[in-house]
C-alpha cells in the first residue's frame, strides 16, 4: 500500500478551541436580543415586527433544512405542517383556550401526529416520487383548510384575543419578540446538536448511502421517520407562532407555493448547513420586502437570484461563510 | 448436510417478471467454513447475495442463521441477527474520512442510534472500535484520508471493515477482488484467511485462484441453479462445471 | 342518473385526460430521457397558449395559429435549454426544479410586461364553437372532441415514434440506460435536443388547443402543471404508455368524482354534513389517487427504470 | 411612471409653502396586481392612479403622499405589509386589496390603530355583522350583487334555475345571498374546486337539470374558464345570470363573443347618466387606450374620491381619527355610483343596477345598463352589527 498518512489522526473534534467562529451563534443572538432595546431610537419599530416573522419562518426552514440537508429528503410539503400547526391554534381558540403555551405546545403534537402519519406513507416512495407524494398530501390539507368552513375556510380566520402567555404577559410590550427569539435560538442549537449526536449522523449516513446504512444494521426507515415527524413538529411550532405573529390563520400558508419557497430558502441558504436555513430566510424575504418597494415587477430578480444560485453557490451561500471561517 | 450447519437456505426462488432468476437454490454454511460460490456472468450471485441480505424480497424459500428464521426480517434486522455483508460495488461512504466511515459502522453495534442531544465524538467506545476495525483490516495509516480519495484496494478494505462491524457470524462478500490488481489480491486473500477465525463467510468470486486457495466448499452457480458443490478437487473435475465456466473463463 | 348521462361524463373525464395528457407527455419525456425535472414546461404552456391566442386573433387562422405558436415555443425552449437547461443536466433533481422555478419566476413577470396582467381573448375557431349532436339525446361541444382527436392523434403518434422508430429506439435507450446507450455509441447530445424540442412543441400545442376553452393568463401554467406532475408520477416517470394511462386514470378519477360523489354523499349522508363534504373530497380525488398508487407500488404504474 | 413622483415633488413644495401642514396626507394602497386576483388588482390600480392625477397628487386640497405595494393576493403578506404601513409609514388611510380574505386579515390591526380602511372592493359578511367597525366602509356588501341577481332572476320569471360557486365559505355566502331573494325552485345546487379549469362535468349536469337560467359566481379565471365551455357546450339557450365581477369588462374582453346576453348585477355600470360618472369614464378612457373602466376601477376611483371629500371636511386635521371617520361616514363627494349613503354598519345603502354584455357603436362588447333592480338597498346583515 503506498499511501502514507497524510494526516494525523484528528484530535477528537470537541477539543478543538473556542474560534471566532464558534462565537458567532452568541453574538447574533445578542444583537438580536438587543434589538427591540435600540429600534425605538432609530424610528425602526415596524422592523420588530420583520424580524419576529423572520425568526418564526427560519424555524421552519431550519426543520426543512433538518430532513432535507441532513437527511437527504426533498420534501415539497413541509407548509403542510406549518398550516396544522397554525390550524391547531385556530382550533383551540375556537375551543376557548386563552394560554399560547397550552395552545402551541398542542401545535406540537398533533402536527408531530401529522407528520407521523405522512411520513409512515410518504417514505417508503424515493426521490421525485417522494417529492410528489408528500405535495399530495400537503395538497389534501389546504383543500381541506380551504373548505373547513368552521374555522373560516379561504376567507381565514382572524383571531381577535391575542392569545395569553401567562406570567410573561406585561412585562414588554415585545414579550413575544425575545419569546420567539428563545425558540428559534432553542431550535437552532436543538438542530445543530443533533447533527453532531448518533441520530444526526447515522441521518447523514442515510443521506449519503440508504443501501449500505442499511446493510450495516441501520433501521434506515425507522431513523427516517423520526427525523421526518420531528421536523413537521418545529414546523407545526412554527405554525403557531406565526398564528400569534399574525393573529390571523388562512389556507394560504399551506398552498404549495409556500412550500416551495420553503425549499428554495433552505437551498439559497445551504442544504446542511446549521446556518443554511436562517442565511436563506433572511436573503429571501428581505429581497422580497425591498424589491416590492421598488417595482411591481418583484417576482424575476428572485428568479434570476435562484438560477444563480444554482449554477455559482450550488452548496448554498453559507458555504461562502464555510470558507472565511476556514482561513481565519 | 447435517442439521446444525450456521446458516441454511432452502428453496431460494426469485422471478424477475417471467425470468426465474433464482431457481430453488439450497446452500448451507459451517461454522468457520469459507463457502465460496462461482459461476458464469449472469447465473444470478448478485441477485443470491441480495435475497440472503434482504436488499431484494424473497419469492418462495427459508433463511436461517442458527436457527434463527432470517426470510421475514428486513436488511438492518438481519444484520443484528449475525448476517453482515459487502457490496460488489465497493459501498462506501466516499465524501466522509476514513474514520468516520468506520466510527457509522461501529456506531450501528454499540447501542441506540436514537440518542439525539449527547455529541458522538465524546464516545471514547466508538473510537476504539473504530481504530481496532483499521488495524484488522489496515487502514489505521490513513484514517485522516476522505475515503473516496482512497486507491481501488484500501476502499474495498474499507468496505470490509464497514460489514466487520456488525460483529457477523456470516459475512457475504460479493466479488471483494473484483477490479484488483495481482498486489492488492493477495492482500485481499491475506485478509480473508485472517477473517477465517472471526466469521464463517459465504464468498462469491470471479477470482479462480483465490476461490481455490481459500474455500473449504465451493458451489456452482448456472442459470440460478446450483449445479454441484464440493472441495476444490471435485469442481475442478467436475466435467458440466468445466464445460459452462472453467471452459470458457478459466482457459479463455 | 341515465346511461347516456354516465357515459357522456366517461367522455368528460376521457378529454380532461387527454388534455393533461397532452402536457404530462413532455414533461415525461424530458424526465424520462434527460433525467431532468423541467417545471419551466409549465411557462412552455403558456407561452403557446398565449402566442396562439394572440396569432389566431391578429390572422383569423386558428390553425396556423397553431403552428406559429408551436415553432415560437420550440426557439423559446431552445433559448430555454441554451441558457439554463443545458447546465442542468449533470446536476440533481433539486438543483433543476429550483432553477427552472427561477424560469417561471422570470416567464410570468416577462408575459405581464408585454401583454398585461390581464386575461386575454382566445376565441374558439367559428366552425368549432357550437356543439355536435353525437346522440340524439346528447349534443357535445364540438372544439373538445377536436380536442379528444388532437390527444389520441398525439398518443398514438408518440407510440409509434418511440416503438417503432430508430429515433424512438434511441430514445428509449437514453431512458432506459443514459451511460449505457453513450458507451454503444448514441449521440445522446443530439437525442435530447430532440427530445426537448419535441417536449416543447407538445407543450406548446396543448397551451395552443387549451386556450379557447379555458382562461389564457399568467399563472396558467402552474396550475395545469400539478396535475401534469401527478399524471407522470402515476403513469411511472418517463413512461409515455404511463402517462398515458394515468392521464386518462386521473381524468376519470376527478371528473367522476364531481359528478358522481357529491349526489352519492347525499343520498347516504345527512345534507348538510354531504354537501360540506361532497366537492372536499372530489376536490382532492386526484392527490388520494396518487397517494393509493404510490403506497403500493412506490416508483408509479409503469416504471421506466429498472 | 413619472406622474407620482411629480406628486411627490409638489407635495414636498406644497408643504414648504402651506405651514400647517408639514406632513403630507399618507395613504397607503395595498395593490393585488401579481397572484390570483392580478388583473382585477390592475384594474384598481388604474382607478387609483386616475383619481391622483385627477386630484393633483392632493387630497383636500393637502399634498398627499400615495404608498403603493403590491401584495399578490397573499392574506399573509398583507398582514406583513400593513404593519408596515402602520408601524413604519404611519399612514393615515388604507385601502386596495381586492379579495375578501386579504381584507379580513389585515382589517383589526387597521381598526386598533384607528386607520380608516375604505374598501376598494371586499365586502365581506364579517365586517358587515358581528365585526363590524367605525373604520371600515365597505362599497358594496359581498352578498348584494348577488341578492340583486335573485331579485332579477324572480322578476324574470326563471322557476328553477342551478346555481354554482367554488367550494369555500365565500361562494356559498355568494350563492345564499341569491337563494336569499330568490323565490323560485332550485334544480342544483353545485360546488366545484378553487381554481378548476374544466367544468365538463358541472356543465353536464346543467344540461341534465334543464333550469331556466344558470347562476354563477365563480370569479376570476374559473368564470372565463366556465363561461367559454358553457356556450361551447351549447347550452346558449339557457341564461347565465351572475355578479357584476364576473361579467365585467375584464372578463368580456377575455371571453368575447360567448358573453353576449348575459345578465349581470353591479352597484355601478359605466354609462350610469350621471356626470360625475361620465367624467370619470371619458377620463378613463383617455388615459387608458378607450378601454372601458371596471366597477374595480370604479371603486378605487371612488375610494380615492372619499379620501379627499374627508380630508376638506375635517379641515386637514387628520390627528383626530373619529372625526375623519364621522366624515367619510357622511359623504359629500359626487360619487361615480350615483347618491349612496351609509347604513349603521358603514356598509352603503344604495341602488343595484341591472347590466347586459351587448355590442356598443363601435362594436365593441361591453356592459350596457338596463335598469334598476334594486333602490336604496342595505345588505342583510346590518342587524347584526353593534354599532
Amino acid at each position: 500500500m503506498s499511501s502514507v498518512a497524510t494526516l494525523p489522526l484528528p484530535a477528537g473534534a470537541g477539543a478543538r478551541p473556542r474560534s471566532a467562529a464558534s462565537l458567532l451563534p452568541w453574538v447574533v443572538l445578542a444583537v438580536l436580543a438587543a434589538f427591540p432595546l435600540i429600534a425605538p431610537a432609530f424610528g425602526l419599530e415596524y422592523y420588530i415586527g420583520f424580524v419576529r416573522r423572520l425568526l418564526i419562518v427560519m424555524i421552519a426552514a431550519t426543520s426543512l433544512n433538518f430532513i432535507l440537508g441532513y437527511g437527504g429528503m426533498v420534501a415539497l410539503g413541509h407548509a403542510g405542517f406549518v398550516g396544522v400547526g397554525a390550524y391547531t391554534v385556530v382550533a383551540m381558540v375556537e375551543a376557548g383556550v386563552g394560554s399560547a403555551w397550552a395552545a402551541w405546545g398542542m401545535a406540537i403534537v398533533i402536527s408531530a401526529v401529522f407528520a407521523a402519519a405522512i411520513g409512515a406513507v410518504s417514505l417508503r416512495a424515493r426521490g421525485v416520487y417522494f417529492l410528489m407524494i408528500t405535495l399530495a398530501f400537503a395538497q389534501m390539507l389546504y383543500y381541506l383548510a380551504v373548505s373547513l368552513r368552521t374555522y373560516g375556510g379561504d376567507d381565514g380566520y382572524g383571531i381577535y384575543t391575542p392569545l395569553s402567555l401567562g406570567g410573561l404577559d406585561g412585562l414588554h410590550a415585545d414579550i413575544f419578540y425575545w419569546v420567539v427569539l428563545a425558540l428559534a435560538a432553542l431550535v437552532f442549537a436543538f438542530s445543530s446538536r443533533v447533527a453532531v449526536s448518533r441520530f444526526g449522523h447515522a441521518l447523514m449516513g442515510i443521506r449519503d448511502n440508504e443501501t449500505r446504512m442499511a446493510a450495516m444494521g441501520y433501521p434506515v426507515y425507522r431513523i427516517k421517520l423520526v427525523a421526518f415527524t420531528g421536523a413537521g413538529a418545529v414546523a407545526g411550532l412554527a405554525g403557531a407562532l406565526l398564528a400569534s405573529h399574525n393573529n390571523f390563520v388562512s389556507p394560504s400558508l399551506m398552498h404549495w407555493t409556500e412550500s416551495a419557497t420553503l425549499l428554495v430558502m433552505v437551498a439559497i441558504g445551504g442544504m446542511g448547513k446549521r446556518w443554511g436555513g436562517p442565511l436563506g430566510v433572511a436573503i429571501w424575504l428581505t429581497l422580497a420586502e425591498v424589491l416590492k418597494l421598488y417595482t411591481e415587477y418583484w417576482h424575476w430578480p428572485i428568479g434570476l437570484m435562484l438560477i444563480l444560485v444554482v449554477f455559482f453557490a450550488p452548496k448554498g451561500v453559507a458555504t461562502l461563510f464555510e470558507r472565511k471561517e476556514k482561513t481565519q | 448436510m447435517s442439521a446444525t450447519s450456521l446458516f441454511e437456505a432452502k428453496g431460494l426462488v426469485k422471478r424477475f417478471g417471467g425470468l426465474l432468476a433464482t431457481d430453488h437454490v439450497d446452500i448451507t454454511v459451517e461454522p468457520g467454513e469459507i463457502h465460496a460460490l462461482i459461476g458464469p456472468n449472469g447465473a444470478g450471485k448478485s441477485t443470491l447475495v441480495n435475497l440472503i441480505s434482504g436488499l431484494l424480497p424473497l419469492d418462495e424459500g427459508s433463511l436461517s442463521l442458527d436457527g434463527v428464521e432470517l426470510a421475514a426480517l428486513a436488511p438492518h434486522q438481519r444484520v443484528r441477527a449475525g448476517l453482515s455483508r459487502c457490496f460488489q460495488v465497493t459501498s462506501v461512504f466516499k465524501s466522509d474520512t476514513v474514520l468516520d466511515n468506520l466510527l457509522l459502522a461501529a456506531q450501528a453495534h454499540a447501542g441506540s442510534s436514537f440518542r439525539f442531544l449527547s455529541r458522538r465524538a465524546a464516545e471514547d467506545v466508538l473510537m476504539e472500535t473504530a481504530l481496532r476495525l483499521a488495524e484488522t483490516v489496515g487502514l489505521a495509516d490513513v484514517l485522516g484520508r476522505i475515503a473516496g480519495t482512497l486507491p481501488h484496494g484500501a476502499q474495498r478494505k474499507l468496505d470490509v471493515a464497514l460489514a466487520l462491524a456488525a460483529r457477523p457470524r456470516l459475512l457475504l462478500l460479493d466479488e471483494p477482488m473484483a477490479g484488483m490488481g495481482p498486489e492488492d489480491s493477495l492482500q485481499m486473500v491475506a485478509l480473508i484467511e485472517q477473517l477465517r477465525a472471526q466469521t464463517a463467510i459465504l464468498l462469491i468470486e470471479h477470482d479462480m485462484d483465490a476461490v481455490f486457495q481459500l474455500a473449504d466448499r465451493i458451489s456452482v452457480l448456472v442459470y440460478g441453479r446450483v449445479l454441484t458443490s464440493g472441495d476444490a478437487s471435485h469442481i475442478k473435475g467436475h466435467p458440466e462445471v468445466q464445460a459452462v465456466y472453467l471452459g470458457t473463463e478459466a482457459h479463455a | 342518473m341515465d346511461a347516456i348521462f354516465i357515459f357522456e361524463q366517461l367522455l368528460n373525464g376521457l378529454g380532461y385526460g387527454l388534455m393533461l395528457f397532452l402536457l404530462a407527455a413532455g414533461l415525461t419525456l424530458v424526465f424520462g430521457i434527460m433525467d431532468t425535472m423541467n417545471l419551466a414546461h409549465g411557462s412552455l404552456y403558456m407561452a403557446g397558449a398565449y402566442i396562439a391566442a394572440k396569432v389566431h386573433e391578429s390572422s383569423g387562422s386558428f390553425l396556423g395559429a397553431v403552428l406559429v405558436a408551436i415553432v415560437a415555443t420550440i426557439l423559446i425552449a431552445a433559448l430555454i435549454e441554451w441558457l439554463v437547461v443545458r447546465r442542468l443536466y449533470s446536476r440533481d433533481h433539486l438543483a433543476q426544479v429550483l432553477a427552472t422555478f427561477g424560469v417561471i419566476l422570470i416567464a410570468d413577470d416577462l408575459v405581464k410586461a408585454i401583454w398585461g396582467p390581464s386575461p386575454i381573448m382566445a376565441p374558439t375557431p367559428a366552425a368549432l364553437t357550437g356543439p355536435v349532436q353525437l346522440l340524439a339525446e346528447l349534443p357535445y361541444p364540438a372544439y373538445r372532441l377536436v380536442l379528444l382527436g388532437v390527444g389520441l392523434a398525439v398518443a398514438l403518434g408518440l407510440y409509434l415514434l418511440v416503438n417503432h422508430t430508430r429515433m424512438g429506439m434511441l430514445v428509449r435507450a437514453g431512458a432506459s440506460n443514459r451511460s449505457m446507450a453513450e458507451f454503444m455509441g448514441v449521440r445522446v447530445g443530439r437525442v435530447f435536443s430532440f427530445v426537448f424540442a419535441l417536449g416543447a412543441a407538445l407543450a406548446a400545442l396543448a397551451g395552443a388547443l387549451m386556450g379557447p376553452i379555458g382562461a389564457v393568463q399568467i399563472g396558467m401554467g402552474e396550475a395545469i402543471l400539478i396535475p401534469a406532475l401527478v399524471v407522470i408520477v402515476i403513469g411511472g416517470i418517463g413512461s409515455v404508455r404511463g402517462a398515458f394511462v394515468a392521464a386518462l386514470l386521473v381524468g376519470l378519477v376527478d371528473t367522476a368524482g364531481r359528478a358522481f360523489l357529491p349526489p352519492m354523499l347525499r343520498a347516504v349522508l345527512p345534507p348538510s354534513l354531504a354537501a360540506d363534504l361532497g366537492p372536499a373530497l372530489a376536490g382532492i380525488a386526484m392527490y388520494v389517487l396518487m397517494a393509493a398508487v404510490l403506497t403500493l407500488k412506490p416508483a408509479g404504474l409503469f416504471p421506466a427504470r429498472a | 411612471m413619472f406622474k407620482p413622483k411629480h406628486a411627490v415633488l409638489a407635495a414636498v413644495l406644497c408643504s414648504a409653502l402651506v405651514a400647517q401642514a408639514a406632513d403630507p396626507v399618507k395613504v397607503g394602497i395595498a395593490l393585488d396586481i401579481s397572484g390570483p386576483f392580478a388583473a382585477a388588482g390592475a384594474e384598481a390600480r388604474d382607478g387609483f392612479d386616475l383619481a391622483i392625477e385627477t386630484l393633483g397628487g392632493k387630497l383636500g386640497g393637502q399634498p398627499a403622499e400615495f404608498l403603493k405595494t403590491d401584495f399578490a393576493g397573499n392574506p399573509e403578506q398583507a398582514n406583513q405589509l400593513v404593519t408596515r404601513y402602520l408601524q413604519r409609514d404611519k399612514i393615515d388611510f388604507f385601502t386596495g386589496p381586492i379579495a375578501s380574505n386579504s381584507a379580513l386579515a389585515v382589517g383589526p390591526a387597521l381598526f386598533a390603530a384607528k386607520v380608516p380602511f375604505i374598501s376598494s372592493n371586499p365586502g365581506p359578511s364579517q365586517f358587515a355583522g358581528k365585526q363590524c367597525n367605525p373604520f371600515f366602509f365597505g362599497q358594496y356588501q359581498n352578498d348584494t350583487y348577488d341578492e340583486a341577481a335573485g331579485k332579477f332572476a324572480n322578476e324574470k320569471g326563471y322557476k328553477n334555475m342551478v346555481i354554482i360557486a367554488p367550494n369555500y365559505p365565500a361562494g356559498k355566502d355568494h350563492l345564499n345571498g341569491f337563494k336569499r331573494i330568490y323565490s323560485g325552485a332550485l334544480k342544483d345546487e353545485i360546488y366545484t374546486k378553487v381554481g378548476q379549469i374544466d367544468y365538463a362535468a358541472e356543465i353536464a349536469q346543467i344540461r341534465a337539470a334543464k333550469p331556466d337560467a344558470v347562476f354563477f359566481f365563480l370569479p376570476g379565471g374559473m368564470g372565463i374558464n366556465f363561461i367559454k365551455q358553457y356556450i361551447g357546450g351549447g347550452l346558449k339557450e339557457i341564461p347565465l345570470v351572475a355578479p357584476g365581477f364576473s361579467a365585467d369588462q375584464d372578463v368580456i374582453q377575455a371571453v368575447g363573443e360567448p358573453m353576449l346576453g348575459l345578465y349581470n348585477t353591479a352597484h355601478w355600470t359605466h354609462d350610469l347618466p350621471l356626470p360625475a360618472n361620465a367624467a370619470f369614464v371619458s377620463a378613463f378612457r383617455k388615459k387608458y387606450d378607450g378601454r372601458y373602466p371596471t366597477v374595480y376601477a370604479a371603486m378605487a376611483y371612488d375610494a380615492i374620491m372619499a379620501m379627499d371629500a374627508a380630508v376638506r371636511d375635517v379641515g386637514g386635521k387628520l390627528d383626530d381619527r373619529a372625526a375623519v371617520a364621522k366624515a367619510l361616514a357622511k359623504p359629500s363627494f359626487k360619487s361615480v355610483r350615483g347618491e349612496f349613503s351609509y347604513g349603521a354598519n358603514n356598509n352603503p345603502v344604495q341602488n343595484y343596477y341591472l347590466r347586459v354584455v351587448e355590442k356598443d357603436a363601435e362594436g365593441k362588447l361591453t356592459n350596457k345598463l338596463v335598469g334598476t333592480v334594486m333602490e336604496k338597498h342595505q345588505d342583510a346583515y346590518v342587524g347584526e352589527c353593534a354599532l
